[in-house]
């Protein structure tokens, strides 16, 4: 495509994805398969772990996360969301087969290249695993790539885990360490995981500072608990990585939503490093 | 360098039939019902040439509500139509330098990175004409914001009015250049010097540089709760703004079609940065009113090099609970 | 030749009464006239003057609002309720130009099948001989670029 | 207003209140809202002519509440406000007084009780401009009024300062920002202003205080205001209630007569 033809290329449509398979994480948190249903827009497109994209429901509008699949794995990406406003309940009415609109990539990404030969720690709580997901696997399908790889994730609930049969997978492997986590009085019998919040659980297991990443994600709360935890264990604010949601409508730098200090969340992140986020104004 | 030309008053007259003649529209500042609107110009008469249109014309090159794509269900599938932007051929008349120079502005944010066609196709068909300022009000402070109130930045063509009558008609580009060659005879040579009725006086409220600094330091500064009080949150300064951008995207459908409208929007709304978990990064009226002033003083001038302001003081008219912009930024520069 | 006007009508009815009523009316082998799509609420109560606005801009060219008699509302009042909300709504839609010959509101009691027959008949043949609500429906294309 | 300055005074030095709200200078000749916290600046109020706004809507906002019992600088619909909100349980009659002005006379009013005999007392018809309007309008044939309406909405640009302006429009979710469904547009397209403006009279109806604030909020000049009112004169007339005139009243909406008249009803 030239440069002129670019340009007047209509930025507001979507692609058109079919749903390939729809799997239900937990309650009232599903996870899509999307497949394009044109061939050639398949083959062209590309994207980086740790961008996003918006989704249109039809007739109902658009709705932003993240593509919570690899990019090393190819012909499809996956999202997973809560029914939450009126654009995620029309989605989660969809069936397998349903058409449904993904505008993207949009953003920048998580720094692998800059990763190697380190360790590195994942930290997730609740839905916000989605956005690690895609990095953990990108991650492990480039295992040699890093040194230790731990994730450690929690939920409110047993049953607000998501991914559980991925959960499953990573705890068999032996060149990772998965440490699962519930808060105090959502375990139940037969839960082999730890019980806690995630914070203390990342002070127990005490992961080295030297030479490991650590990526952040979860609800705020979780976050600014999280974050002294690491500073204690001493982690450098620039090897300390989240990923933001605001809300956009555009997702292109112009709607003005997402719009945080200087910076557009659409475009200068959804990734920052905490010194990155340290100067922005707490509006995320 | 500008070409410099007279138009005589009846040329006015001739240049806008001129312009309706060759197919394009005439838009510009109309006296309706003792309210100024932007709205179809048939001749000289109808021109308002004191005080400012309530709702800038941005409009034209950004309306309040347009068609994004259009879509239809065909059985599991869905067929996307998408829209060219039905972009009119323009020609803005009789604006003020304010607003001529505001475009600039839409432009560094619609064309930053992604290009939008749909503002773009409206910008390359319309062509400003803007009257230099001979009168300004309260509400007025272009000169902080690094105009003035005959500043011809913005104009294709700017008009300046001669002591005797007529207009001094400065062409700046080629849009301007394609108007005067629809209507030589009205564009007479310049006898010499021109003696123009002076320029309105607005003196400096603050400085903008100034400003930018002082914004630096004072994003937990009391002063946004205490300017906010009494901002009662609806839209009215954004939506009269001829720099406010900002904008949202909704699905307006029936069970068989649909189409996808973008429609202005405001920071100052409290539901435009609300989840729909109910989380609101900007849940308090302060924190939106500061936002807007950083984000047209501190982060524009930052990102986009330029400011998102051109001091046209619409803002101020049209809040019902009297918000003076001037004031407010003038408070905030100092100390 | 163009084929003549054939009005659409929406009624919204409650389903206790006016909708029990209409079945009678089909259960009876009354005939009446097709124009009418019914949407059944569980009372007029509910029956949100939103409701009456959407169905004109999405097409309609007369509406039909019908529920309980006064006194029979099986929610004891919600068609009182209703009654109060309608005499605001009908004097606000004339205010505003909605023209009121194409609105009809009634009770229709579950016997009354020969009453929703005479009903739809009649405000079909009245806006029928009206013609085509363009000037509302109409709406829905205007002010967007 | 030397009278009104000294009440202020007087309240904000004895901490009988934290804040008064009141009109001060605005640009030019206009006036303004202002929030007056000590008694040093009491100096800041002005009343005269231009003190036409309802500063009522600041009496439910959080960020003035916040700041503790206040005072209201308070015109006869300012009162009627109050009562409405009273009778909404919005408002607690020990979180407010109204410094009522009534032809250049300062009252203060410390109960809903004194508030509701100044009310009735004080004619609140609306103005002769805006009956003339409305006489004008319903002269007209439908079809006409519908034009009427097509052309000042057609100028709507969903700024919401009707609303927000509105002492009554206090939700904290308003129902044009519910979007399960979207029953009402966002866009401010022909069908989207007209169903804004129909929905809002219609739940203003037996609540408008008839201040006429939203009309004169509206930056683009649509006398929407008469649309409230309108819906409010029906309620008036059918149900002999009036929105604002105590602060124990059921709202009309929401209770019936039996006996409601029925005419259009077939």
């Amino acid at each position: 495509m030239t440069a002129m033809e670019k340009d007047s290329q209509n930025i507001y449509k979507p692609y058109l994805m079919r749903i390939a398979a729809i799997t239900d994480e937990a309650p009232g948190v599903r996870t899509f398969r999307l497949e394009f249903t044109d061939a050639r827009e398949a083959e062209a497109f590309q994207f980086k772990t740790g961008q996003f994209g918006l989704y249109s429901a039809f007739g109902e509008g658009e709705c932003t996360f993240c593509i919570a699949s690899s990019p090393t794995r190819k012909g499809y990406i996956e999202c997973t969301f809560r029914e939450t406003g009126r654009v995620t309940s029309a989605l989660g009415d969809k069936d397998v087969g349903d058409i449904v609109g993904f505008r993207g990539p949009y953003g920048n990404v998580f720094p692998l290249e800059k990763w190697k030969g380190k360790n590195l720690i994942f930290v997730a709580g609740g839905i916000a695993l989605p956005p690690l997901r895609s990095v953990i696997w990108n991650c492990l399908d480039l295992r040699d790539w890093f040194k230790d790889i731990t994730v450690v994730y929690g939920a409110r609930t047993v049953n607000d885990l998501v991914y559980k049969h991925e959960l499953e997978e990573w705890g068999k492997r032996t060149d990772m360490k998965l440490v699962t986590t519930v808060d105090p009085g959502g375990e139940r019998p037969g839960w082999t995981g730890k019980v806690g919040f995630v914070p203390h659980i990342v002070e127990q297991i005490a992961p080295a500072a030297a030479n490991t990443v650590a990526i952040v994600c979860g609800p705020p709360i979780m976050i600014k608990l999280t974050l002294p935890v690491l500073a204690k264990l001493s982690f450098g604010k620039t090897e300390i990585y989240t990923t933001l949601e605001n809300r956009m409508k555009c997702g292109l730098g112009k709607c003005g939503r997402c719009n945080t200090g200087r910076s557009y969340v659409c475009k200068d992140g959804p990734v920052y490093t905490l010194a990155e986020l340290e100067k922005l104004p707490a509006e995320y | 360098m500008s070409d410099k030309y007279i138009i005589s008053e009846s040329g006015v007259g001739s240049l806008i039939d001129a312009i309706g003649k060759s197919g394009r529209r005439v838009l510009g500042p109309k006296e309706v019902a003792e309210r100024i609107e932007i709205a179809e110009i048939k001749n000289a008469a109808q021109l308002a040439t004191k005080g400012q249109s309530i709702v800038s014309a941005k409009g034209t090159v950004f309306p309040k509500v347009e068609r994004l794509m259009k879509y239809k269900y065909e059985g599991k599938n869905i067929v996307l139509d998408d829209v060219d932007p039905n972009a009119a051929p323009t020609v803005l008349f009789g604006v003020r330098p304010c607003e001529a120079r505001a475009f600039h502005a839409l432009d560094v944010v619609f064309n930053w990175d992604y290009k939008d066609k749909f503002f773009n196709a409206r910008l390359a068909n319309t062509t400003v004409v803007a009257i230099g300022c001979t009168e300004a009000d309260a509400s007025c402070f272009c000169t902080s914001v690094g105009s003035r109130p005959d500043d011809p930045q913005g104009s294709d063509i700017l008009l300046s009015r001669l002591k005797s009558g007529g207009y001094l008609a400065e062409v700046n580009t080629d849009k301007g250049k394609a108007l005067v060659a629809l209507a030589k005879d009205v564009f007479q040579p310049l006898p010499g010097v021109a003696d123009l009725v002076p320029a309105a006086t607005v003196a400096p409220a603050f400085d903008a540089k100034v400003l930018e600094q002082k914004l630096a330091g004072k994003f937990d500064n009391p002063v946004w709760l205490e300017q906010s009080l009494r901002c009662l949150g609806c839209g009215a300064c954004a939506f009269v703004c001829p720099t406010c951008v900002c904008f949202s995207i909704e699905d307006e459908a029936d069970a068989r079609r649909g189409e996808r409208l973008r429609t202005w929007d405001s920071c100052g709304l409290r539901l435009f940065t609300l989840h729909a978990s109910g989380h609101n990064p900007r849940d308090k009226q302060s924190q939106r009113w500061r936002q807007r002033v950083y984000h047209k003083f501190a982060y524009y001038p930052d990102r986009f090099k330029t400011l998102g302001c051109v001091g046209c003081g619409k803002c101020s008219r049209a809040c019902p609970v009297d918000m003076n912009l001037k004031q407010h930024l003038a408070q905030a520069a100092e100390g | 030749m163009a084929e003549p006007f054939e009005p659409k009508l929406t009624a919204f009815v409650c389903n206790w009464c006016t909708y029990a009523g209409a079945d009678l009316t089909g259960t009876s082998r009354i005939k009446y006239q097709s124009n009418v799509r019914v949407i059944r609420l569980p009372c007029t109560g509910r029956i949100d003057f939103m409701m009456v606005l959407k169905a004109f801009s999405r097409g309609s060219d007369g509406v039909i609002i019908s529920g309980c008699h006064p006194n029979d509302c099986h929610y004891t009042s919600g068609n009182y309720h209703a009654r109060r909300r309608w005499m605001v709504f009908r004097d606000l839609l004339d205010f505003v130009g909605v023209d009121l010959n194409r609105v009809t509101f009634s009770w229709v009691s579950a016997a009354e099948g020969a009453k929703w027959a005479e009903l739809v008949n009649e405000t079909t043949n009245r806006v029928r001989e009206l013609g085509p609500y363009k000037e509302v429906q109409q709406l829905a294309a205007v002010g967007i670029e | 207003m030397e009278a009104l300055r000294n009440k202020a005074k007087e309240l904000l030095a004895a901490g009988a209140v934290k804040v008064v709200i009141g009109y001060g200078q605005g640009t030019g000749d206009s006036r303004r809202p202002v929030f007056v916290h000590s008694a040093d600046k009491v100096t800041d109020l002005v009343f005269d002519k231009a003190c036409t706004q309802n500063l009522a809507t600041y009496l439910t906002k959080s960020e003035v509440r916040a700041m503790g019992r206040m005072a209201i600088v308070a015109v006869p619909s300012t009162l009627r406000s109050i009562l409405q909100l009273a009778a909404e349980k919005q408002l607690r009659e020990e979180n407010v007084v109204a410094l009522a002005m009534i032809d250049g006379v300062m009252k203060d009013l410390s109960t809903f009780d004194a508030i509701e005999e100044t009310v009735a007392t004080v004619p609140d018809a609306i103005s002769e401009a805006d009956q003339k309007v409305i006489d004008k309008l319903m002269a007209m044939s439908s079809s006409e009024r519908r034009a009427f309406w097509a052309d000042e909405l057609g100028r709507c640009v969903k700024c919401y300062a009707c609303r927000s302006s509105c002492p009554m429009c206090y939700c904290e979710r308003c129902t044009m920002d519910c979007n399960r469904p979207q029953w009402i547009p966002v866009a401010s397209h022909a069908i989207g202003n007209l169903e804004y403006h129909v929905v809002r009279a219609m739940h203003l109806a037996g609540r408008c205080v008839q201040c006429g604030t939203c009309g004169a909020a509206c930056p683009v000049g649509i006398p929407v205001h008469l649309l409230t009112f309108f819906a409010e004169g029906t309620v008036r007339r059918q149900f002999g209630q009036k929105g604002g005139a105590s602060a124990k009243l059921d709202y009309a909406m929401s209770t019936f007569k039996p006996d409601d008249k029925e005419q259009f009803i077939r």
